[in-house]
């Protein structure tokens, strides 16, 4: 538990698209720290906007973005588009889930993976040297062979590890993981994740792993934030909520990680909102075992108990 | 080794393959161009001529040997690239088709280079600038280029440039200036519709998470655009252009007969006018090669373009 | 599948659209009581004469009056665009399908057949089997399809090899659905929506087609009003009555335009699904 | 990092510039000795001796540029199958006698002609100092070789059936020269006129392979061959040794242009100096464009619509009359033909030896349908006019005018227009029931100028389809007789009544709907002087020059 400074700072950051008439509600309201050295995992189902709130931070996402996202002191939302190019790459990164279609087929590997040099300053001969540093560092076999190959001439977990070393290049201070090993086969993810923890030990990076996988975010991550139709019902340490969750919804996701054979899982109740028009009150509320009226009429505040911050009426009761 | 195995051996399939066309072909025509009414004999000795002069030329030309005969000799002589002498002028089908088949080239790669040349570009600004007026412009623009007939827009060609005034020749070869007008009629068509699929497949690149990737790297729109879509944006437009160029030596018999332009096109059409056998099957024999090569030199191009594609 | 054709009425350019082919249609249905003449009826001594108030269009150059010529005309030209494409469809549908579902040597067969076509030009074979079949409106439409078939084959082959592979065709395999049922219960319905898109462009293409024929004057026999033969006779004209060529070949642009636009909107919308 | 455009367009300009560069080349690199080995450099520097005459303006151009519209299958003088063509050999090799505007025979090569009086021998006597364009002297010799290959089985002579009298020449000496028929044929001395006379010299050296591909110094005219490059141009020059004086130009060049409004357009531009047969919807403006003049003659080519006379209705002469009193031929010339045709007053072309004039049948729809009526068809009935496609001027459009003049008076008329191969196959081999037609609109271009040139070949009995050409199947027998006759009378005056009579009673019968003799229009710039124009469908280059 170091309490150093603080890398990024999220504060009520909202996004909204419109699709047709509906204007969907992905991130409604999110409040959120990474510290240094931090590995933040934001956990929730598939449809909960984990993946918009990803790309936010990046500014990357279409539809309306509001709030502020702070980076290094600096808030993204104030930097116009000329200053936030500067940004990505260097200060903020990002590595996405499907390594197939992340690279350009049609350009070389060494190319892609020196752009990245090339686009911020550094010389061409510079940047082949550190490219091909980094295909070392990330594990990447005969790697002056595969700065000239084509991405369809790797391997899935091979072509992540490219992503990997793109994402982490130019030492950036934060580093958004969405999903990076969902697409992988299992015996490849265990590599990945060790690979990425070593890489955030060694390199001191900050990442924010955005999973579905409770058992991914518990095997790297000191700190985990669970995300619901929007929201954040609850953040903190990880140790701690893995022992202790005080959000209902949390409970019920610690409930469906197999922890022995015997124990049969219990399954959740119904299905995610629709985040265009999402449940009065607290949105958990419909599945919620220990929902009261109050849950069904007024939305939570988040309230800090000890180390954490949870959003439900009754935290702390039950 | 391996890659020049499997490229030869794709080539040898590809070969075996095309004579097989070729000689399907050639059985069509020969016997499509025989169950024509009309003598070549007569038409050669022409109207006022006695029937004695008709049944002589009928035997200098070989016709009155069974219809099978006639047909092995011609196949026999394919083989040895001999593709006989022409009923009207005597001379080897091979020199009559050289002496045309220039014209009809140098029509169809300016035009096909005249069109790709702007046609890409316009592409490309008007899928960057999605939705705007530039981009309605050019797609109404590619969207009406392709409805407007070949011959029509041949003959406004001709009515404001030749007729009103008078600065360009109506019509057959010699200057270049000859060339404007016809290379400018098959372009417009190509060019309307390189526009359009260069259009929609740049959009459709642009919504590939490798450009999001590219992003994410910090890159401009523009370098983006240049440098990772342009390039995966021109495969389909690659296969497009070798199939419209093939179809263009096709549409050459519309643009020739107007722009009296000597190319293959015409000599074909007035050789089925004048029932000249050898020369009909020649010319569509050497068009059907041509249409091929077009065809394999697209398949290779395409592999240089796209590093996924082996010569399977 | 409705609401895929709902968005395409919506769009304004496909109103205009429809308006002119509907515009044509009645042209070419009503012509008995919308044409202002005979569109037969010569009158030598009028020939060539520019447009005036008795003859919006003109006269041509045995004088008939071109504006009734016209409307006749549409009644050819949609007839010979929409035998021939449906003619053409029907075979390449049908030998598209079986080629992309069998495979084999019945697919091989079907290729080769399909690249003698596409290998030689569309003109010079109709300028052949006109020759043979001496000139006439179903040797217009034989022609004309004959052109549209190659592309149908290539399209639908395609498209039946992509949903061969798909779980429900072969889980009706499995349960004993003979080929035929597949083929045209399964296959052909999942693939309309492309087809559909394809035919009407093909609309556009063989009224090129069919009236460049008449241009190279191998279409429709003398002195049947078509617009591609009108645009062929009045080509000797160019320099005396410029206005001979303008009404035919507009006719024919504004027809095909709509057709192509109604054809690339749908095909956008299926795209986009 | 427009850089991958650049190399695009790059690519693609340097692309164009080789095909572009390839492709000028290639012609002249192409070593094709059969189509287009030039003879003698171009001879640009040689001062030219012009024998202008003090009162025309000095030439100022020595090319002369001609448009025409069809290339020659081949150059072979005897193998001619176009008026065009055979025009243009007429400039390098020339014939024995030529008729001049008023059909007269004139000797040209020769001095002149006796005939035996049994009229199987017709003796020629050559005129002296004449040279071949090879220095060959033309003499007797030359006209055996000439006529014993015209002769000769194994030669493509078309027009062979001309010479259907002809049985061996005899050299009486060096410039006596003595035909002997086979039966007495009047009109043979006029057929003379289409042979053209070859150097033995010159035909030995170039063989039968070389003579129809470089006709070099084969003949006495005035210009010789130099170059001929297929489906571009004929390039002609001048042969100083002509025996009528050389002519006032260097070299001539035929330009191959089929589209006649690009011939026109040529014109207009200055590109070429004369125009063979301008697009006919032209000519009105042609007539009053500054620079332009038109040279508009009839010519020999004869147009009708056959009849099938042994077919239905058509058998009877008042319904072929009828048909003749339907068309309205002065309408149809004014404004279907633009002027180009001359109403025909008889089948015979009226410069021709036999010409004898008959009353035109004025346009009366009225009397049609009566005639219609009387021979039992008041509501008329169903028929097939047979019409060719772009062979004869506006012959669609004529078509579809008769089309529409017949349905006036309750003839349907049905159009079948095939292609010309079809249509000659359909016209010379069908007998009168096989016939996919019972109308045929068609042409004649007689080349002899004499009455049983057109009249024997084509309303003698003997001569039905298939094969021959009297495809209206039509019989008369005084028609025959007198036919018959005429060719063997030698007395012209007796001739002439039998023609006379022959022409009144096919005229009576009508077994064609007569129609008009087609116009030959030649436009040149007014800076060419001296193009004389023969009613023959051709023209004269030798007082021709430009200033």
């Amino acid at each position: 538990m170091h309490q150093n400074n603080v890398v990024a700072e999220v504060r009520d950051l909202k996004v909204h698209y419109s699709m047709g008439s509906r204007t969907i509600k992905a991130v409604d309201g999110i409040d959120f720290t990474v510290r240094e050295g931090d590995r933040f995992a934001i956990v929730g189902e598939s449809g909960s906007g984990k993946s918009t709130l990803g790309l936010s931070l990046i500014r990357l996402c279409p539809g309306k973005v509001s709030g502020q996202i702070i980076v290094d002191g600096v808030d993204l939302m104030k930097l116009s588009e000329e200053e936030i190019r500067k940004f990505r790459g260097s200060k903020i990164s990002i590595i996405f889930q499907e390594p197939s279609s992340a690279l350009n087929p049609v350009m070389k590997i060494g190319d892609q993976l020196m752009e990245v040099f090339t686009v911020h300053g550094y010389s061409k001969s510079e940047a082949y040297q550190r490219s091909l540093q980094l295909l070392k560092t990330v594990g990447i076999p005969e790697a002056e062979k595969r700065m000239q190959s084509y991405p369809h001439q790797l391997s899935g977990g091979m072509k992540q590890r490219v992503v990997i070393a793109m994402a982490i290049a130019l030492n950036p201070r934060l580093v958004i993981a969405d999903e990076p090993t969902s697409a992988l086969d299992v015996t490849i993810q265990a590599q990945i994740l060790n690979l990425l923890k070593n890489l955030a030990d060694s390199y001191g990076l900050s990442t924010v792993l955005i999973t579905h996988d409770m058992g991914v975010a518990a095997e790297i991550c000191n700190r985990i934030g669970i995300m619901y139709a929007g929201k954040m019902v609850e953040v903190g340490e990880l140790e701690s909520i893995f022992s202790n969750p005080m959000h209902p919804y949390t409970r019920a996701l610690m409930a469906c990680i197999p922890r022995g054979l015997k124990e049969h899982l219990k399954p959740l109740s119904g299905h995610v909102p629709d985040l265009s028009n999402p449940p009065e009150g607290c949105r958990f509320h419909p599945r919620c075992p220990y929902a009261k009226d109050i849950c069904a009429s007024v939305e939570p505040k988040p309230l800090k108990l000890d180390d954490r911050v949870v959003s439900c009426h009754r935290a702390g009761e039950i | 080794m391996e890659p020049v195995l499997s490229a030869l051996k794709y080539f040898f399939y590809r070969l075996l393959t095309l004579a097989i066309t070729l000689v399907g072909l050639v059985t069509l025509i020969f016997i499509l161009i025989r169950s024509i009414p009309g003598d070549p004999a007569r038409v050669l000795a022409g109207m006022m001529a006695s029937e004695e002069d008709v049944n002589l030329i009928r035997e200098q030309l070989g016709l009155n040997q069974p219809i099978y005969i006639q047909y092995f000799i011609y196949l026999k002589n394919l083989f040895t690239f001999n593709l006989g002498v022409s009923f009207r002028t005597d001379s080897p089908v091979i020199n009559e088709i050289m002496a045309r088949l220039p014209n009809t080239l140098l029509l169809a790669v300016t035009s096909t280079c005249l069109a790709v040349i702007l046609g890409v570009p316009l592409g490309v600004i008007a899928a960057s600038r999605k939705g705007g007026k530039l981009d309605l412009l050019l797609s109404t623009f590619s969207i009406a280029g392709i409805s407007l007939p070949i011959y029509w827009l041949g003959l406004i060609l001709i009515l404001i440039f030749s007729v009103e005034f008078r600065l360009l020749p109506a019509g057959g070869s010699g200057t270049p200036l000859h060339l404007i007008l016809p290379t400018v009629t098959i372009a417009l068509y190509l060019m309307a519709f390189i526009v359009k699929i260069t259009k929609a497949s740049v959009i459709d690149s642009m919504e590939k998470n490798y450009v999001i990737t590219a992003k994410s790297k910090g890159l401009s729109e523009r370098t983006i655009l240049y440098r990772h879509v342009l390039k995966n944006a021109l495969i389909p437009v690659v296969t497009i252009v070798g199939l419209q160029f093939g179809a263009l030596l096709g549409g050459a018999v519309i643009t020739e007969t107007i722009f009296a332009w000597p190319g293959l096109g015409r000599l074909i059409v007035d050789s089925i006018n004048s029932r000249d056998y050898p020369m009909v099957q020649g010319s569509i024999f050497i068009f059907a090669l041509l249409y091929a090569l077009v065809n394999l030199a697209t398949d290779i191009l395409y592999t240089l373009i796209d590093p996924r594609v082996r010569l399977k | 599948m409705s609401e895929q054709y709902v968005r395409l009425i919506k769009s304004k350019r496909v109103q205009i659209c429809l308006f002119i082919i509907l515009s044509f249609i009645f042209m070419a249905l009503f012509a008995d009581l919308i044409s202002p003449y005979d569109p037969l009826e010569t009158d030598l001594s009028k020939s060539c004469k520019p447009p005036s108030i008795e003859h919006l269009l003109g006269t041509d150059e045995l004088g008939r009056d071109i504006l009734s010529r016209i409307i006749y005309g549409s009644r050819l030209t949609l007839t010979i665009s929409f035998l021939a494409t449906a003619l053409g469809a029907v075979t390449g549908i049908f030998f598209g399908v079986v080629s992309g579902y069998f495979g084999g040597a019945v697919d091989t067969i079907i290729q080769r057949i399909t690249e003698i076509l596409l290998a030689l030009p569309g003109f010079l074979l109709a300028i052949m089997f006109v020759a043979i079949m001496g000139s006439s409106l179903w040797t217009v439409i034989i022609s004309v399809s004959i052109s549209i078939i190659p592309s149908f084959i290539r399209m639908v082959r395609g498209l039946t090899l992509q949903v061969r592979e798909l779980e429900y065709v072969l889980a009706a395999k499995q349960l004993g659905v003979n080929n035929v049922k597949i083929m045209f219960k399964h296959i052909i319905p999942n693939v309309s929506p492309t087809i559909i898109a394809q035919i009407t462009l093909n609309l556009g293409t063989s009224i090129l087609f069919a009236s460049g024929l008449g241009f190279l004057g191998i279409g429709v026999p003398p002195p049947a009003p078509e617009w591609g033969t009108m645009l062929g006779t009045g080509r000797a004209y160019i320099f005396y009555a410029p206005h001979l060529i303008i009404s035919p070949g507009l006719s024919i642009f504004l027809l095909v335009l709509s057709f192509n636009i109604i054809g690339d909107r749908l095909g956008e919308i299926i795209a986009s699904k | 990092m427009r850089k991958a455009l650049n190399k695009l367009a790059a690519v693609a300009a340097v692309v164009v510039i080789v095909a572009a560069a390839l492709v000028f080349l290639l012609p002249q690199l192409q070593p094709t000795p059969t189509s287009s080995t030039t003879t003698s450099t171009s001879t640009t520097s040689t001062s030219t001796t012009s024998t202008t005459t003090s009162s025309s303006p000095p030439v100022t151009q020595k090319v002369l540029r001609i448009a025409i519209g069809i290339d020659a299958d081949t150059l072979d003088p005897h193998a001619q199958t176009t008026t065009l063509i055979s025009n243009i050999m007429s400039f390098m090799t020339e014939p024995l006698f030529y008729y001049n505007e008023k059909g007269e025979l004139i000797p040209y090569l020769a001095e002149s002609y006796t005939v035996s009086s049994d009229g199987l021998k017709v003796t020629v006597v050559l005129k002296k100092g004449i040279k071949f364009q090879d220095g060959y002297p033309l003499n007797a010799t030359a006209v055996k070789v000439t006529f014993d290959r015209l002769l000769n089985p194994k030669v493509k002579v078309p027009s062979r059936y001309l010479l259907d009298a002809l049985n061996s020449t005899d050299i009486i000496d060096q410039y006596t020269v003595r035909f002997n028929l086979k039966y007495p044929y009047a009109p043979f001395v006029r057929t003379l006129t289409t042979w053209y006379v070859i150097s033995p010299l010159a035909y030995q050296k170039l063989g039968e392979e070389n003579i129809g591909k470089t006709p070099i110094n084969l003949g006495t005219g005035p210009l010789k061959f130099k170059e001929w490059v297929k489906g571009d141009r004929i390039v002609l020059s001048r042969f100083d040794g002509y025996w009528g004086g050389p002519v006032k130009f260097e070299e001539v060049v035929f330009k191959i242009v089929p589209e006649a409004q690009t011939r026109e357009a040529m014109l207009l531009s200055g590109e070429v100096d004369i125009v063979y047969q301008p697009p006919p919807a032209d000519l009105p403006k042609l007539n009053n464009t500054a620079g332009v003049k038109l040279a508009i003659n009839p010519s020999t080519r004869v147009m009708t619509v056959n009849i099938n006379t042994q077919r239905g209705p058509l058998k009877d002469v008042r319904v072929r009359q009828a048909l003749n009193y339907a068309i309205d031929k002065n309408a149809l010339i004014k404004n279907v033909l633009f002027n180009l045709a001359t109403i025909a007053d008889s089948p015979v072309y009226p410069a021709f030896f036999g010409y004898s004039p008959q009353k035109v049948y004025e346009y009366n729809p009225e009397k049609a349908k009566q005639l219609l009526a009387e021979a039992g068809y008041p509501n008329g009935f169903k028929l097939t006019l047979m019409v060719p496609t772009g062979r004869y001027l506006f012959d669609r459009q004529v078509g579809e005018a008769i089309q529409a003049y017949l349905s006036k008076v309750g003839i349907t008329v049905e159009l079948y227009t095939p292609d010309w191969p079809t249509f000659v196959q359909n016209l010379l081999y069908s007998n009168y029931t096989s016939a996919p037609w019972d109308l045929c609109y068609v042409g004649y271009g007689m080349t002899t100028p004499d009455a049983d040139a057109v009249l024997y070949p084509v309303f003698h009995s003997s001569q039905w389809a298939p094969g021959k050409f009297n495809t209206m199947f039509y019989k008369n027998e005084r028609v025959d007789k007198l036919l018959d006759d005429a060719r063997r009378e030698v007395d012209e005056k007796k001739r002439l009544q039998m023609y006379a009579e022959a022409q009144s009673i096919i005229w009576e019968e009508c077994p064609w709907i007569f129609l008009y003799f087609q116009n030959f229009v030649l436009a040149h710039s007014d800076k060419v002087h001296g193009v004389v124009v023969y009613p023959y469908e051709t023209f004269d280059l030798r007082w021709v020059y430009v200033s």
